[in-house]
């Protein structure tokens, strides 16, 4: 590991906390490259998870005994973390929800039975995951409203000037994500999140694939929603974030129904509890939460900057040496860029690269990267991908070098 | 007396009971003999948010002073109500704003106030600060 | 623990299995009497999870790579044991939720879109926990139709002549809890189901005081759906069931939107994916849906017709202990009940005693018990909530009949 | 020969390789030589659900024999497709329902079938079987 370590001196600790790195796979030391379907989890999320399993587990809120109490307090306390992970103005603000896709289906549900009607627009980008379209689709369909979409162009950049050309007084608000799952594009969110505030349009910015990787501070950037997903940065699956600015989450009615979001039920009429427990329905994934909470504060402990730095340096090794490669293609060359490489090599099929690269050890997602319309952008059917954290080595990449030609060979 | 000198009187009482079955005898005891808060300021208005115990808090300010009423139907809680009429009733605003209720701590009855517990006490607190914290500024205003 | 072990001759072995249990709590044995709220997990279940987060993590479906297709056939193998649990027809019936709450607004939302229009009606009835009130309440109020309420008894006997009245040719569906949370009532499902059916109208089971205790066989029963959580069967927080009939689940729109629930998407028309999977938008919890399969697990290799009879014991011991206190009143003395004692002391808030039972180790449930209705009934503010689980003793309820005398006397 | 002595053959034939590269190179000549299915032929209707190769099936049913023909777009499925048409394809329906394809499992290339794998195999294996299943009972009407 020795390129690596230079880049990144932590590097051996860091690979280290991560148990699962360490093994063969088909026979072949492990190098995972999958880490924007999922990252790894850190022996301490692990442990603190197993903690709250072995000696501290009651249902939270509203309860008068210890376990209950401690649960709750390391529930909140995981809250407490997210706000400053996000730089949020109170902890209110921050839901917990089960994933990105559910903090995005309920602003859309929420935001969209207070603030759309018939006629109304929506505008999301052609580069989004499908679950920065489909609840919006799904919404659009419902309330009688349009979808608008900001088109991008074969470098992988968002044609910024067609927001201004897309938004109109119909625009009711405007989604887009930070980084692209497929393209690794960084956009450029300030400028967006202007220039629709410009008009007046709030903006949702799915941060599934920035928050695992950048420091976010949702103040400065002026989002009005926010949201992410635990299992893509080194927490547990199955919980997740949205974070809203007050003023919109106090006027969205609820999402679900149920437990601890209520004040008051009767049949008649139910009263709904304050922000953030009214979009907190039925008994929160707090062992989840505790687990995300580990996991900030893992990253929370990592020289950042460092680790912005190396990850730059592996896309932009892996870059460098992917384009040797004779036919390989790269999807998606925006000069501000992710850890995220797709491409495809000429004459080889997706399915058939990512199976032998499996036998080599090698873990990349193929497929459509649940993006279709960033496939027929290029009008491909699958992509290879290869995704980076800060636990993977340059000579991994290096390994993979080696494999796509060897792999080559054999078509 | 000022607020620190009831506290540690509080604060050396609760410390001759080394059992904390005796500590929550004396709290009923003192919730017991909290008089109760004239129903007419039972009132919703009055009402403290607090999923499980309620707290009722009715205040008058004069002579510079607030005088705080208080109650709630547990009576766990109506003793650390009492407790904290005693610290904080009949004082300035300035007096109030300037004090924190460690007893509370001190007495080893922390988890009353956490942030975590539905039992409505942190939330007066904090209501009994946001009066004096009014109260200030109005007389600030008046002189 | 003679007189427990008496009637569960595995119980020390089992409560092996629940590290948890073996500590103490403010200075005492610790005593876990809220296991309607949450239960605990056996180390089984523990490990399991352990396993996949040391060994085989990817993000499942529609990869090439090793440790996907790992975790993707244990997700897979969780919902063929769900399916079995319940003896559904088919995996594709079981659909992953994050609990009880989520599959009754999954059900409320899709059955709703599909199927609910203006002047329509929904049956609940007046024992439900929120979770079975409110997305029934939103949904009706969003689609126009109406609420009607099967009452109690102050029995905790559902008054089963009132079905009949209440079900007219506006009914489009009837949701009841298998098990009331508060009065331990176990409902005659079976004939509340062929009452709605003779009518031919659906019904939903909220079984999230059932599943943990009792054989579940959704096709005997015939109900349309079946819901429960994980955490309230030894599983993980954020992990639920929502089993529902393929006739129902094919009709029914999708829920949320995002990855996986899709066929193909273009910004024109998106086109979703088979059931399960139409219901399971975004990266599910993989991780609590193995936790949850390592739970069933666990639970078939108990005795189970055992366990049944000795949580039944536990009951009547608890009950027959706690009516020799003067003063206090049991809520809920329906002949068929399941491991759950709701009660208050005259002239003592449930507050307090919760209070001071915790500091003597013990931990129940006091407050509204998420079923203000109930509360409404019998005009109480709150109550104490005593529940069961396999592992506890008739000595614990012992203490906890003590510790009450003993609490008695302070006041 | 039987469905059984041709995958006793294919068996043999990749049991000569030791290395796991080997038996893919292999698999990919197959793919390579599998004649293309007739373009008329590849059309949605044909198509095998697969989320990321696909595989297009047509068969024809004539003297009591069904002859299937098939196409992948990923060269291992391919391979994969062509083996499998080696053993099912211009067979009996109840010859085709008689028989499991062991010889992916023995000769290592278990996973391919899998039902968590999205390549389609196992549906096109499924639909020929469904198809055999079809014609037994039609010839079985017909006599
Ligand atoms: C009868 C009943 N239904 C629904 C729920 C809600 O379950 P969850 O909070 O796990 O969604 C509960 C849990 O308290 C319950 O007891
Ligand atoms: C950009 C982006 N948005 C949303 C999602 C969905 O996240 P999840 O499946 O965790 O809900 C993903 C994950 O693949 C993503 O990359």
């Amino acid at each position: 590991m020795s390129i690596s370590i230079h880049m990144n001196p932590d590097l051996f600790k860091i690979r280290k906390d991560f148990p699962i790195l360490d093994q063969k796979v088909n026979g072949k030391p492990f190098i995972y490259l999958d880490n924007a379907a999922t990252s790894q989890r850190p022996q301490q999320v692990i442990d603190r998870m197993n903690e709250f399993s072995h000696r501290f587990n009651g249902n939270i809120h509203r309860a008068t005994h210890f376990m209950a109490n401690k649960t709750t307090e390391a529930f909140e306390e995981s809250r407490e973390m997210v706000r400053n992970y996000l730089n949020a103005v109170e902890p209110a603000e921050i839901i917990f929800t089960h994933g990105t896709t559910e903090s995005i289906n309920l602003v859309a549900f929420s935001f969209g039975e207070a603030f759309i009607s018939k006629g109304d627009e929506v505008i999301v980008t052609e580069m989004e995951h499908h679950a920065n379209i489909v609840p919006w689709q799904m919404m659009c369909e419902r309330r009688g409203a349009g979808l608008k979409i900001v088109p991008f162009g074969d470098n992988g950049v968002l044609d910024l000037d067609q927001i201004d050309k897309l938004i109109t007084d119909k625009t009711r608000i405007l989604a887009v994500t930070h980084v692209s799952n497929t393209l690794g594009t960084v956009n450029p969110i300030t400028e967006i999140i202007a220039k629709a505030h410009l008009k007046n349009v709030p903006v949702l910015i799915d941060g599934a694939q920035a928050a695992p990787h950048f420091s976010i501070d949702v103040q400065a950037l002026d989002c009005d929603f926010y949201a992410f997903s635990g299992h893509k940065m080194y927490g547990p699956t199955g919980i997740g974030v949205l974070y809203g600015k007050r003023k919109w989450l106090d006027l969205m009615p609820p999402f679900l129904g149920g437990g601890e979001m209520i004040d008051r039920v009767t049949f008649s009429k139910t009263t709904y509890n304050e922000i953030p427990y009214k979009f907190e329905a039925g008994t929160p994934d707090y062992l989840g939460a505790i687990g995300l909470g580990a996991a900030i504060d893992y990253l929370n402990r990592q020289d950042k900057p460092m680790i912005e730095r190396y990850e730059r340096e592996l896309l932009l090794e892996s870059t460098l040496k992917l384009k040797q490669i004779d036919g390989l293609k790269i999807y998606g060359e925006a000069p501000e860029k992710a850890g995220v490489v797709s491409f495809n090599i000429d004459g080889i099929h997706p399915f058939d690269l990512g199976t032998l690269l499996d036998q080599m050890g090698i873990a990349v997602r193929t497929g459509r990267l649940c993006a279709d319309p960033v496939m027929d952008h290029f009008g491909v059917e699958n992509m290879v991908r290869a995704s980076f954290a800060f636990y993977n080595t340059v000579e991994e990449i290096e390994a993979l070098y080696i494999a796509l030609i060897r792999l080559k060979a054999m078509f | 007396m000022t607020i620190d000198e009831i506290q540690q009187g509080i604060i050396e009482d609760f410390s001759a009971f080394e059992d904390w079955m005796d500590k929550y005898s004396l709290l009923i005891e003192l919730g017991n003999e909290l008089a109760p808060i004239d129903p007419k300021y039972k009132v919703e208005s009055n009402q403290i948010r607090g999923c499980q115990s309620r707290v009722w808090l009715h205040q008058e300010f004069a002579d510079g002073k607030i005088t705080f009423e208080a109650e709630s139907d547990a009576l766990i809680v109506k003793g650390l109500v009492a407790l904290l009429l005693k610290i904080y009733s009949n004082r300035t605003p300035h007096e109030i704003l300037t004090s924190e209720p460690r007893f509370i701590d001190e007495i080893g009855l922390r988890q009353h106030l956490s942030p975590t517990r539905s039992n409505g006490l942190l939330a007066m607190v904090k209501q009994m600060k946001l009066y004096a914290l009014a109260y200030e500024k109005i007389s600030a205003k008046g002189n």
